[in-house]
């Protein structure tokens, strides 16, 4: 039975020899301890990502960071260096393909023939375990930045060993964050322990005197998903890594649309994670935010695009994000170009350092709004750990089980997937259809309220509709979906 | 009432557009069958097979369609689908492609229709009853 | 000697006679009055500009308005209706080339024969007065929302003239706001009369009940000019066309980078200018706001260029402008192509639609801007109207001899041409050299306050240094100029 | 110290660009003769005859600086400048064009030293020194 407990450290090492039994890349020599501890403390401290997050959030910077990762080494290197120097990337990617997601890599090694034989990446990453060290390796040397390993993975553990063994300072992921919006019928269980294995990994580096950072994939389905939701599984997997020992972790966010529930997200994000975990006994973690621009179907046309992405660098600015991972002209088309990346890489750039000295003022609305986000998550997190009798692992299966919990348009069967979001009048993500979440009364009164609102103005009752209208709304250039004229 | 089967293939994870389709075409009074994401050709297949389907509906978003979708309408022949229509549609290569082009590969692949990415479901349900018939 | 009255129609028409007189097109029988009132009665409501004007404030929408304006009249057209399809502008501009502008009509015609030969535009706009009531016509009929002249021209009598008889429906300009930006040394006394003539013009338009909008250049120089100093022009011309008779005016402003200053000025331009005309006489004034997207200098960089816009686009929906004036990704390298022109307006209307329904939340803070605006727009009107012994006419001709009011950068000898303003540590823009601007001791002494607070961060002094720097610094990617290095 | 006469041409009133030219070169060390804005051809020769300036550094901002330049050497000569020096920076033609081309093109009218848009007076301070000795 999965616990919030640290992982034993002879139990990790039998662990990490069936893992390196994985594929073949596994056995590198390149991955005993004390090559990978020498490896890590020789990355200067200018590429170390959590040293470099601790000095953009002390000077107040919302640092940029693109998704980038093609399928040939050569080819990736190429794209990463093009990224740093053409984009200002302050920190750089490897995005991960999808099979080495899902732990095919014999299909990954195909498609990195296939890529070299078409001269075109036939994957949608960069597939790193199939690479191993050595090429992680090349990467990590070719730039001047930080690297990190951005996927999607439920089992990462030994793309986990790969990446920081390459001397790759910070990987993103959790889990819940890499199964309920990357998984079908992979059990909360498995993966819990799968990310605890790779928190543990980083755990023992810090004892080591080495930080590496950690993120929490934030934004989940990418798809209306509340603040409150995403908080609390960021919370939560904070919890969890900071258990195995991580002590550099950036907490995530995906934009939501509405400016003042934007900031009001990113605030509460930053004012709850080290409040929990504080409560939670440990005292030491270093937390910092990251906020995702737009993470729903974009517009077709650039332009509209490129707008959509400055107005996203215009929140994580004002909301004092640390970082801010950014999107392409291409979104909605498909992986970008090199070109197209470090435009939106570009646009995003001039955004954080025009507005870097501007605040975002409180008001009444601001509070209000953090007021509800802080009672929704206290509310969630409560029930969560509660499901668990008070181990907060065996609250997340029982949570997501019971939906105490619960992620909108997800694909996990973990899920349930009862909840249905909608935006209210104002453009603000509300729920419409509550399932089983652990929210009180008033709260949903609240929810309700708001969504009638809207409603009314467009003559309409409140319904599934609505929430299809929304998801649709932004790629076709409004933030509220209409309703559809008849006929 | 006609029986379509859905689904995302491969390793794609993309839920959204899936959802959204099922809830539209069920609109428009489709029998639908939803095999949801991570889908292999088999799964699509046998559901078919099962379904005495009219038509398969591949989604591909993650940008391995190409791959994924390769000598599926001799699958399809091979376990006897032998005029099922096959479309496919979503974000289904990687980056911004000259979609003339994608259209051909797919269309020698033995895909009957071949969507771009931006085309929603609702601009594809006039062609399902083109097809189909009403 | 100038006075702000209503101009006697007999002197108006005498005036008429000579205007007429100074270029060919301005002999054609369209110009009789009864034809121009029979031609724009026959303007449809929704090419009415002042009307669909007072559709987008009664539904809060921000409008968009490209500047545009090529050389021949048939790409000229093109170019409008492509603006209007592909770019979605509400309203569409014909801007005015500069021969046009100082009345070169010669100049003028001659640009015109040299762009048919060389198959590209050699003038950066329309030339509207040479092609007459009957090429402008054209235009107004081409395109099926309304058309506004922008242009930038002391003596616009006759342009005026044609460009409302073609149907027309609203002018920029004004007696200050296209003098000063404009000229070197035409006197103020010349530039308010021929503003009064165009204005009377609209008066007796709108006393045949066709209502024409008319709206003071907001930006004046564009560079770095502080919002009271913009506002007390916009709100003085405001007056000078009422009193002409005008009942339907624009007042604008020229983004300065600072939101919540940018929203601060937004809002009392909006809240100010409609209490002063109503304090000097005129009840029935509609009165909307028009935000320009940043006129300083822009950066080479297209995507850096669509951020800027973006954020723009931003500021203006939040500061609920009725219209905003784009610019284009091309802006820092010449008169964009139609594409690039269209790329500009799609990324506006985005951001203004997404951000339709929000607002930007009062604080302590946005009180104070506005009350500090508002305190300088009263003292600087005060002294306007006191150096005119009352005459607000003569206040102008007098208050800019005097420096009473003065516009930073700008080209005319009637300017004192005494202040200097920068950015203080927010990026606000502020005044560091008062010359003899009417403003009081307390007021001086927080401006002088603010900028000392970036100076002692920036380790300098306070100095003519720091304006330059922030004259370049949007185009160089900052909003702050930074000190440069040493060597 | 050198003299150099600036101003910027033709019906052009962009001045913020002529003030911080100025400013700039003063502190470099040079006599500026600043003639402002609205300037015409002769307004800069007669200065430059005045004041026995080295150089003439001519702003166009606003695109019709083709046109109001052309015949500015021969009319140089024809008023004894011979040697002098001329400058054309700013935005000197309509639009965004292929800058090689533009800069022949003024290069053929007789310009010694043609500027693209985004190049700020600091930048050419340099070529200045080389051409005038420092
Ligand atoms: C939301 C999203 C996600 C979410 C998905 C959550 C979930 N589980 O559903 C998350 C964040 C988890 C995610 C992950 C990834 N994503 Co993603 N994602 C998107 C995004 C932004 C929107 C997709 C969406 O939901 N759109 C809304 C729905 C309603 O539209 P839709 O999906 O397009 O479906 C409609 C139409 O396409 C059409 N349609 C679809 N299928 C079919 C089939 C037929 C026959 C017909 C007629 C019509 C049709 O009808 C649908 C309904 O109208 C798109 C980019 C975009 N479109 O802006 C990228 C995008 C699809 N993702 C992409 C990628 C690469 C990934 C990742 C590999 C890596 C990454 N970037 O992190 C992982 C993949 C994981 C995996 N193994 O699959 C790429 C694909 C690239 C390519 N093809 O070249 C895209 C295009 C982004 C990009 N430009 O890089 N993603
Ligand atoms: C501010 C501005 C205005 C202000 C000017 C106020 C004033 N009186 O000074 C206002 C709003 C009034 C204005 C009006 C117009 N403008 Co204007 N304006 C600008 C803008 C945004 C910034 C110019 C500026 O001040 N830059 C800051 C200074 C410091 O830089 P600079 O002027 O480029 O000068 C530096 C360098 O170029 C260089 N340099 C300049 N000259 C020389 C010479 C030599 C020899 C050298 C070595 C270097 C050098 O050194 C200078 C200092 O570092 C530019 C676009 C841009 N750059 O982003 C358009 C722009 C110059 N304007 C333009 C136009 C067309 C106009 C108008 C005709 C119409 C309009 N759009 O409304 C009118 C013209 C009126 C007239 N008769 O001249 C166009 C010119 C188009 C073209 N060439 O194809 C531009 C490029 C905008 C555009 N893309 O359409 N404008």
């Amino acid at each position: 039975m999965i616990e919030n407990k640290k992982m034993n450290w002879d139990v990790f090492l039998q662990m990490r020899e069936r893992v390196r039994g994985q594929w073949e890349t596994g056995q590198s020599p390149d991955l005993e301890l004390d090559r990978t501890v020498m490896a890590l403390k020789a990355v200067p401290e200018h590429k170390n990502f959590a040293l470099k997050l601790r000095h953009a959030k002390a000077n107040n910077i919302t640092m940029i960071q693109p998704r980038a990762g093609v399928a040939v080494l050569k080819e990736h290197i190429a794209l990463l260096q093009y990224l740093e120097t053409k984009g200002e990337a302050d920190f750089l990617p490897s995005t991960i393909d999808s099979y080495t997601r899902q732990n095919r890599y014999e299909n990954a090694k195909d498609g990195i023939r296939e890529s070299e034989k078409q001269g075109r990446s036939m994957l949608n990453g960069f597939p790193a375990v199939v690479y191993g060290v050595e090429g992680c390796r090349q990467v990590q040397d070719a730039v001047g930045v930080p690297v990190q390993a951005r996927h999607g993975t439920p089992d990462a553990r030994l793309l986990s060993e790969v990446i920081h063994a390459a001397g790759w300072t910070s990987n993103e992921g959790g889990g819940i964050s890499y199964n309920i919006p990357y998984a079908k019928n992979i059990g909360l269980e498995d993966t819990l322990r799968y990310w605890q294995y790779a928190d543990r990994l980083v755990g023992f580096y810090a004892e080591q005197g080495i930080e590496i950072n950690r993120e929490p994939f934030g934004p989940l389905t990418g798809t209306l998903v509340p603040p409150s939701i995403s908080h609390t599984v960021a919370i939560i997997e904070a919890i969890l890594a900071a258990e195995q020992g991580v002590k550099n972790i950036t907490v995530g966010y995906g934009q939501g649309g509405n400016i003042l529930q934007d900031i009001a997200a990113l605030q509460t994000l930053d004012e709850l994670t080290p409040y929990y975990l504080k409560l939670f006994g440990y005292q030491d973690v270093f937390v910092t935010t990251v906020m995702h621009q737009w993470m729903g179907g974009f517009p077709a046309d650039e332009a509209r695009s490129m707008a959509i992405i400055s107005l996203a660098s215009t929140v994580a600015t004002l909301g004092n994000a640390t970082k801010m991972i950014t999107k392409s002209p291409h979104e909605s088309q498909g992986v970008p170009t090199m070109q197209a990346n470090a435009e939106g890489l570009r646009a995003s750039k001039i955004i954080t350092r025009m507005l870097r000295e501007q605040s975002y003022p409180s008001s009444k609305e601001l509070q209000q709004e953090k007021e509800l986000i802080k009672q929704e998550v206290n509310a969630l997190l409560y029930a969560v750990l509660n499901a668990g009798k008070g181990d907060l692992a065996q609250g997340v299966v029982k949570g997501f089980a019971s939906g105490v919990i619960d992620i909108p348009f997800a694909p996990s069967e973990m899920n349930a997937g009862k909840i249905l979001p909608a935006r209210d009048a104002e453009g603000c993500i509300r729920i419409l259809e509550f399932g089983n979440l652990a929210l009180n009364d008033d709260i949903k009164a609240f929810h309700r309220d708001k969504l009638q609102v809207r409603a009314a103005q467009e003559g309409r009752p409140v319904s599934f509709q609505m929430t299809i209208d929304d998801v649709y709304a932004v790629s076709q250039g409004r933030l509220i979906g209409q309703p559809r004229r008849k006929g | 009432m006609k029986t379509v089967v859905i689904g995302v293939i491969g390793a794609d994870v993309h839920a959204v557009g899936n959802k959204i389709i099922e809830h539209v075409l069920t609109e428009h009074g489709y029998n639908v069958i939803n095999i949801g994401v991570l889908s292999s050709q088999e799964d699509f297949i046998n559901a078919a097979i099962e379904t005495d389907a009219s038509a398969i509906l591949v989604s591909s978003l993650y940008g391995h369609g190409e791959m994924d979708c390769q000598y599926m309408r001799e699958n399809c022949e091979e376990a006897g689908l032998a005029n099922i229509k096959l479309y496919v549609g979503g974000n289904i290569v990687v980056g911004k492609q000259d979609f003339k082009a994608v259209e051909q590969r797919f269309k020698k692949m033995g895909f009957d229709r071949v969507y771009p990415p931006g085309i929603s479901i609702e601009d594809a349900v006039a062609d399902l009853q083109e097809d189909l018939g009403e």
